[in-house]
C-alpha cells in the first residue's frame, strides 16, 4: 500500500511540535535547526508545513553525481546514503521545492527519510494537519479530528 | 590562468592536423610539439588541450608524468648521459660530475646561455659501449671524462670517437 | 546466483557484484581503507585493505595478497584478513604512510590502531597532509571536471592544478575538499564568496535572502549534465520553501 | 605492387631471391645504434663512394647493405663480406678502399681488420667461427644483420612473410594457435606467461573489437635485444602481430616503442609503409580477405609503461599509471577490450614458428622454456653485445665462452640478469641453465634478456642502490608502498654507502622489502626489493661490512673508499694525473705519484686508467684511525 503525506494547511497552528519531533527522531539532541520538516510561519499560530514529496522525477537524484540518492523500494523514500555522497549540495540547489536542506553545523546534507515508513512528525501534530494516508485517501476531505487518539499516540 | 606566452601556435596547428583530436593522440602530439618548440609551453598545451578535448589539467598531468617532456626551455644542444646499469657500473656517474664541473649545472639543468642542457636518461640501450652520452644527436660511446671540453665542443659534428 | 564465502572463518553471502569489502562489511569484518569512497570506483592505491584470499580450487595453504576494495567476490572464496603477513604489510604500509604524514591526526590515529606510536622509518621533513589516496582528483573526474589532477610521479606526486595556478575548469564545488579524508585542500566559503585552489568564485545567490550555497560554475555545470533547468538552481533553499508554502496556501483558497 | 593472392606472393618471393642472388659480392655494414655511434655511417657512405666509382667499368657487381644489429656492438663498426663470411671490425671510412681492392677484388684478407680472440690473442677470419656468434641459435633475430631493414624485398628475399601466406592461406585461426601452442614459447618480455594461453582468453572473450600490442617499451637498463630487432628486422615484428591478429580476430594493432629508440621508430615506419604498399598490412592481406593495420605509439619516457596495464593507459593517451584491476587484459584492456600485448622478441619469434613448425621450436630450450632466448651481455666482459640461445645454455657458456670472460681477466663477481626486477646471480652458480625456472629459484628473473657481468670492482650494495634510486625515479607513485617504501629503502641504502648504517639495518631493509613485495599495486613495485633481496641473499657480508666495518670491499663506494699508489708496481707513466679530473695526483713521469687523500674525492678514475695495477684501495676509516693517532 503507497502512503503519502496529506496536509491540511488550514489546520496548522504553527506550534513546530513536527518540527521537534523530527528533530529528535534524527538525533538525540533534539536541534530544531536539524529538521527535514519545516513550517512556514505566516501569522499568529498560522503556518504551512513543508516536506519532501519524495518526487517520481526527482531534481536532486538527477543532479547527484555519486548515486547517494536513492529510492527506497519498501517505504517508498528518496534516501540518502551518506558513504557515497560528496557534499556538492547540487541537490541542495536543485530542488525546486526546498527540501533539501544543508546542515553546517554536522556539515552534510539532510532530507526527509520517511523514518523507515513511519513518519515521527505526523502523531505529534495536535491538530492533524500532517497526515500519513494510503494515497486514495488522499484526495478525500480530511476527517474530523479524533483528539483522544492524537492525545494516545503522541503521549502529549 | 597560466602567465601569458605568445609562442608561435601556428607549428601547433600543423602538428594537430597531423593526428585525430582524440585523448589517445595526445602523447604523440606533445612529443612533436617538444620537438618543434624544444619544450611545452603553456599557452601550446592549452591550445593542445581544447583541440583534442582533453581537461587541461590532465595534459599538465601527462606532460609531468612522463620523462620526455620539459616545461622549461632548453638548451641548444642537449647532453645526455646513459644511466643504464652498464653505463652505471662502467663509470657514468663520473661523467655527470665531469659535466657538472665543466658547465657548473647538474642534471635537467640548462646553462645561463641556453648553450647546454644536462640530461641523465635510462638505458639507450647502447650498453655494449658504456658509459655512453649523446651530445645532441651524436653517440659517443666508451665516453670519457677526460674528453668531456671535446665532446662538447663537437657536438653532434663529428662523427669519430 | 549469490556466492557464498568465508571471511576470517565467517560465512556471508553477498551479491554477484560485490567485492570482498562489501562482503566483508557484511560480515561485520573490519578492513581499514584509505582511497575507498562507495559513490567513486574502486581504486587500489592506499594498500591498506589488503586481505589474503584463495580460490576454491586453489590449493588449501595457497594465498594471494589481494586488495579488498576491488577484488570480485567468488563462491567457495576464503579471505583472511588478520594473517601474520597481512597484518605486518598493512603495519608497514602505515608506518611509511606515517613517515610521510607525521602530523595528520587521521594516519597518526590509523597507525596507533595498528600499535605504532612512532614512525620507524626516516619522517618527512616537511611534514605533508596528503596522503595521495587520489579521491580529490577521482570526484573531480567524476562529475565531469577534472580541474586537478596528480602531477609529476613517484616520490615528487602531489596533486595540483595545471601549471599550479589557479585551475580554469574548476567550479567551486568543494567535493576535492570535502572528500579528503585529511582536510588538507583549504578553502573559504560564506554567501558571497568561494575560494579554493586560489580561484575565487561568485556565489549563485538568492535575488531575496541573499542566501547561496553553490557557485555559479557549479550552477552551470550541472544543469548542463543533468538536464534540470538552470532556473531550479537560483532560488535558496528557503525562498522556495516559502514560494511552496504559498502554493500551497492558494491551493487552499481555492477550495 | 599489391599482392593479392598467394601465387602473387610467392612470385614476389622468387624475384625477391633471385635479385638478391644476381650480385655476387654484398658489403654489408651494420648501422644499428652501436656502430653509428662508432661512425658506421660514414663508414657506409664510403663504400657507396667507393662502388659507385668501380661500377664505372661495370667488370665488377658489388652491393652496399645497410643492416641492423650485428650484436657485436663493442668491436663496431662491422662489416660483413658475403659470400666469403669474411667479419670485419672497427671499420674506418680510410679502409673501405682496401677492403674493396684487396679483398673483395683481390680475395685478399686485411688481418689487421679481423676480430682477435681476447682469450689465445688468434685473428679469426669468418663470421661463424669467431666464438661471440659460433653458440648461437637465432630464431627472433634470425635475419637481423642480413637484411636491410629499410627493404621489404630484402626481408621476404629471405624469408619474411612466408609464415604469414601459411596461416593465412593453410592455417585455420584455430590451427595457428594449435601451432603456438605446440611450440610452447613463453612471453620474452621477462613474465614468461605462454604465448598460446593468452592469445586463447583474448579470442574466447566477448565483444566484436580487440587489440594485439607489441610492447617495444624496453626499459630494463642493461637490456637492448628489443631495440635491435626492431631496428634491424622490423618486418618480423610486423609478420608476427598479423599472424597473431589473425589468431585472435584483432584488425587493430599498435606498436608502443621507447621514445629513447628513435632509429627504431623510423625503421617501423618505413616497414610498416612498405608492407602496407605489398598488402602484407591493411585491408584484405595478400587477397586473404583478412584485415589488420598497426600503429606505431610513441612512449613518454617511463620506465613504469612496459606494465601491461600502464602501457594500456599510456596508449590511451593518459599518464602510465597502472590499474589494479583483477580482469585479465586479454578481456578487458586497451580500451577495456580484449588485448593480446606481447614482447617484441615474442612476435619477432613467431612468423619463424609457424613457418617451420611449432615441433621445431619446441625441439629446443629445456623442458618448460622452449625455444631460444635474445640477451644482451654487457657490462664488464669482454666480448660485449647481442646474442640468442637455446634456453637452457649455461651461465659459464655464456660469460666465459661467448663472452670471453670478464674485462682484464678481474675475477667474476656475479651476474645481474632481469633488471630492475631481478637480481645479481653469483660465481657459485655459473652452471646454472638458464631458463625462467632455475633463475627465478637462483632468485633472479628472465626479464627482458639483460645479462650484467659484474667483477670484484663492483660494489652490490651500490649495485642495489643503483637499481633502487633508477626505481625510485620510475615508480608513478600511486600506491603506498612503492613510492614511499622506494623512498625509505634508498634512505636506507645511502646511509649504508655513506657508512651511515647501523645495526638493525638489515632487518629494517628485509621487512620493507616483504611488505613491498606483497602490498604493492603492479609488478614494478612487487619486483623492486629483489636486486635487494638476491644481493643480500648471496653477498651478505658485503652489507655487514658497509655497516660493521664501515668498509666498502670492492672500494667503490666512495664515502668508505680511499685510493693509493703502491710504490713498487708505480712506473710513473702519468696516466693518472691526466686521469684525475680533481688534480689530487702529483708526481712527474717516470718517478712515483702520490694521491693526495685531502683532495682526493675516490672517483677511481686513476684506478680505471692505471696500466700496471699500482693503484690499491684501502677502507677510508683507516685514514681517519690513522690521524687519531
Amino acid at each position: 500500500m503507497k502512503m503519502i503525506f496529506k496536509v491540511s494547511v488550514e489546520r496548522c497552528i504553527a506550534c513546530g511540535k513536527c518540527e521537534l519531533a523530527c528533530a529528535f527522531a534524527h538525533g538525540s539532541e533534539g536541534r530544531p535547526a536539524k529538521t527535514r520538516i519545516n513550517i512556514h510561519r505566516r501569522g499568529p499560530e498560522l503556518g504551512t508545513p513543508v516536506v519532501c514529496f519524495q518526487c517520481d522525477d526527482a531534481a536532486c537524484v538527477a543532479v547527484c553525481p555519486t548515486e547517494a540518492l536513492t529510492r527506497n523500494r519498501e517505504t517508498g523514500a528518496i534516501d540518502m546514503v551518506r558513504e557515497r555522497c560528496i557534499l556538492c549540495r547540487m541537490c541542495v540547489a536543485a530542488c525546486p521545492f526546498g527540501n533539501m536542506l544543508w546542515d553546517e553545523t554536522y556539515h552534510c546534507v539532510q532530507k526527509c527519510d520517511l523514518c523507515e515508513g513511519d513518519p515521527r512528525c505526523v502523531p505529534f501534530c495536535p491538530t492533524g494537519a500532517i497526515a500519513w494516508v494510503p494515497v486514495e485517501e488522499a484526495a478525500r476531505p480530511p476527517q474530523p479530528l479524533d483528539r483522544e487518539a492524537l492525545v494516545l499516540e503522541g503521549g502529549v | 590562468m597560466a602567465e601569458t606566452q605568445c609562442s608561435d601556435l601556428g607549428k601547433a596547428e600543423e602538428i594537430l592536423a597531423r593526428y585525430p583530436h582524440q585523448e589517445p593522440a595526445l602523447i604523440q602530439v606533445l612529443q612533436d610539439v617538444h620537438r618543434a618548440y624544444n619544450y611545452l609551453p603553456c599557452d601550446v598545451l592549452e591550445r593542445v588541450a581544447r583541440a583534442l578535448d582533453v581537461p587541461l589539467a590532465k595534459v599538465f598531468s601527462v606532460a609531468t608524468f612522463y620523462k620526455a617532456f620539459s616545461l622549461e626551455p632548453q638548451g641548444d644542444t642537449i647532453v645526455k648521459i646513459c644511466m643504464g646499469t652498464a653505463c652505471h657500473i662502467r663509470g657514468a656517474g663520473q661523467l655527470v660530475e665531469e659535466l657538472e664541473r665543466k658547465l657548473g649545472i647538474g642534471p635537467g639543468g640548462t646553462t645561463e646561455d641556453r648553450k647546454f642542457t644536462i640530461k641523465t636518461v635510462n638505458c639507450v640501450g647502447a650498453c655494449a659501449m658504456a658509459p655512453v652520452m649523446i651530445v645532441g644527436e651524436k653517440y659517443r660511446g666508451n665516453a670519457k671524462p677526460a674528453r668531456m671540453a671535446k665532446y662538447l665542443a663537437e657536438g653532434s659534428d663529428n662523427d669519430e670517437n | 546466483m549469490m556466492p557464498t564465502l568465508h571471511i576470517n572463518g565467517r560465512r556471508v553471502t553477498v551479491a554477484e557484484d560485490a567485492t570482498i569489502l562489501d562482503a566483508a562489511r557484511a560480515a561485520s569484518v573490519h578492513i581499514p581503507t584509505l582511497c575507498q569512497f562507495d559513490g567513486l570506483e574502486p581504486w587500489g592505491g592506499c594498500r591498506l585493505c589488503v586481505v589474503d584470499m584463495s580460490r576454491e580450487s586453489w590449493d588449501d595453504d595457497w594465498f594471494k595478497v589481494v586488495t579488498a576494495c576491488n577484488h570480485p567476490v567468488e563462491e567457495g572464496m576464503t579471505v583472511l584478513t588478520d594473517s601474520e603477513r597481512i597484518v605486518e604489510t598493512r603495519r608497514v604500509v602505515l608506518d611509511l604512510l606515517l613517515a610521510r604524514c607525521p602530523e595528520t591526526p587521521l594516519v597518526q590515529r590509523l597507525a596507533r590502531e595498528h600499535g605504532i606510536e612512532k614512525t620507524s622509518f626516516e619522517p618527512n621533513p616537511e611534514p605533508d597532509d596528503c596522503i595521495l589516496c587520489g579521491l580529490c582528483t577521482r570526484v573531480c573526474d567524476h562529475i565531469g571536471v577534472s580541474a586537478i589532477a596528480s602531477v609529476n610521479r613517484g616520490w615528487g606526486r602531489e596533486i595540483a592544478p595545471p601549471f599550479h595556478q589557479a585551475p580554469p575548469d574548476c567550479i567551486g564545488c568543494l567535493a576535492c575538499a570535502e572528500i579528503c579524508p585529511t582536510d588538507c585542500i583549504p578553502y573559504s566559503t560564506s554567501s558571497s564568496r568561494r575560494e579554493i585552489w586560489g580561484r575565487e568564485f561568485e556565489m549563485l545567490r538568492d535575488p531575496k535572502t541573499g542566501e547561496a550555497v553553490i557557485t555559479k560554475e557549479q550552477a552551470e555545470h550541472f544543469a548542463r549534465r543533468s538536464g534540470v533547468p538552470l532556473a531550479y538552481f537560483e532560488t535558496s533553499d528557503t525562498s522556495k520553501r516559502r514560494e511552496m508554502a504559498k502554493t500551497f496556501e492558494k491551493l487552499q483558497v481555492v477550495k | 605492387m599489391r599482392i593479392e593472392s598467394r601465387d602473387q606472393f610467392e612470385a614476389l618471393r622468387s624475384q625477391a631471391g633471385e635479385a638478391a642472388a644476381s650480385c655476387e659480392k654484398k658489403i654489408l655494414v651494420c648501422c644499428g645504434t652501436g656502430c653509428l655511434a662508432s661512425g658506421a655511417k660514414k663508414v657506409a657512405e664510403a663504400f657507396a663512394e667507393e662502388v659507385a666509382r668501380r661500377s664505372v667499368d661495370a667488370s665488377v657487381g658489388f652491393m652496399v647493405k645497410t643492416t641492423g644489429c650485428h650484436g657485436f656492438c663493442e668491436r663496431g663498426p662491422l662489416v660483413a663480406l658475403q659470400p666469403s663470411g669474411i667479419l670485419y671490425t672497427k671499420v674506418k671510412p680510410a679502409h673501405v678502399g682496401d677492403i674493396v681492392e684487396k679483398t673483395l677484388v683481390g680475395g685478399e684478407v686485411l688481418p689487421n681488420l679481423l676480430y682477435k680472440n681476447p682469450v689465445d690473442g688468434e685473428r679469426v677470419e669468418l663470421y661463424e667461427e669467431i666464438p661471440f656468434y659460433k653458440h648461437q641459435v637465432r630464431v627472433a633475430m634470425r635475419n637481423i644483420g642480413h637484411v636491410d631493414p629499410t627493404d621489404i624485398l630484402d626481408a621476404v628475399a629471405v624469408g619474411a612473410y612466408t609464415g604469414l601466406a601459411k596461416a593465412l592461406f593453410e592455417l585455420s585461426p584455430e590451427k595457428v594457435l594449435e601451432e603456438v601452442a605446440i611450440s610452447g614459447q613463453r612471453g620474452r618480455g621477462g613474465a614468461g606467461f605462454n604465448t598460446a594461453r593468452k592469445w586463447r582468453s583474448c579470442r574466447e572473450a566477448p565483444g566484436d573489437r580487440r587489440f594485439v600490442l607489441c610492447n617495444g617499451d624496453e626499459g630494463d637498463p642493461g637490456a637492448f635485444k628489443d631495440r635491435s630487432i626492431m631496428e634491424g628486422d622490423p618486418h618480423s615484428v610486423l609478420e608476427g602481430m598479423i599472424i597473431g591478429a589473425y589468431a585472435v580476430g584483432a584488425h587493430e594493432g599498435f606498436i608502443y616503442v621507447r621514445d629513447e629508440y628513435p632509429l627504431a621508430v623510423v625503421n617501423l615506419t618505413i616497414a610498416i609503409a612498405e608492407a602496407r604498399k605489398y598488402g602484407l598490412l591493411g585491408d584484405n592481406i595478400m587477397g586473404s580477405g583478412f584485415d589488420f593495420d598497426i600503429k606505431i605509439s610513441r612512449g613518454g619516457g617511463a620506465f613504469v609503461c612496459g606494465e601491461s596495464s600502464a602501457l594500456m593507459r599510456s596508449l590511451e593517451g593518459k599518464t602510465g599509471e597502472p590499474r589494479a584491476k583483477y580482469v585479465h587484459s586479454t578481456e578487458k584492456g586497451l580500451f577495456d577490450l580484449p588485448t593480446v600485448l606481447n614482447n617484441v622478441e615474442t612476435w619477432a619469434g613467431i612468423g619463424a614458428i609457424i613457418d617451420r613448425g611449432g615441433a621445431w621450436f619446441a625441439s629446443m630450450g629445456t623442458e618448460k622454456s622452449k625455444g631460444t632466448k635474445a640477451f644482451s651481455l654487457v657490462g664488464k666482459v669482454k666480448n660485449t653485445g647481442l646474442i640468442e640461445l637455446p634456453m637452457g645454455t649455461t651461465l659459464r657458456t655464456i660469460i666465459f665462452d661467448i663472452g670471453g670472460g670478464t674485462l682484464g681477466d678481474r675475477p667474476f663477481k656475479a651476474v645481474q640478469t632481469g633488471g630492475p626486477s631481478g637480481g645479481c646471480v653469483p660465481e657459485e652458480l655459473l652452471d646454472l641453465p638458464v631458463d625462467y625456472e632455475k633463475l627465478t629459484e637462483a632468485g633472479s628473473m628472465m626479464g627482458s634478456g639483460g645479462m650484467i657481468v659484474m667483477d670484484d670492482r663492483t660494489c652490490m650494495v651500490d649495485v642495489s642502490r643503483y637499481f633502487l634510486s633508477f626505481l625510485e625515479e620510475e615508480s608513478c607513485g600511486k600506491c603506498t608502498p612503492c613510492r614511499e617504501g622506494l623512498q625509505q629503502m634508498l634512505h636506507l641504502f645511502d646511509a649504508l654507502v655513506e657508512g651511515r648504517g647501523a645495526e638493525g639495518d638489515i632487518d629494517r631493509i628485509e621487512r620493507l622489502a616483504r611488505a613491498m613485495q606483497l602490498g604493492s599495486l603492479c609488478e614494478l613495485g612487487k619486483s623492486a626489493p629483489n636486486p635487494v633481496l638476491s644481493t643480500l641473499r648471496y653477498f651478505r657480508s658485503e652489507y655487514e661490512a658497509h655497516i660493521r666495518d664501515k668498509a666498502c670491499p670492492a672500494g667503490i663506494c666512495r664515502e668508505l673508499t680511499a685510493y693509493e699508489i703502491v710504490e713498487e708496481k708505480c712506473d710513473g707513466c702519468h696516466a693518472c694525473f691526466k686521469a684525475c679530473p680533481v688534480d689530487a695526483i702529483t708526481g712527474v713521469v717516470k718517478e712515483k705519484h702520490e694521491i693526495h687523500h685531502d683532495i682526493c674525492i675516490s672517483c677511481g678514475a686513476c684506478f680505471d686508467v692505471c696500466p700496471t695495477q699500482a693503484i690499491r684501495t684501502f677502507p677510508k676509516i683507516e685514514l681517519q684511525r690513522a690521524e687519531v693517532e
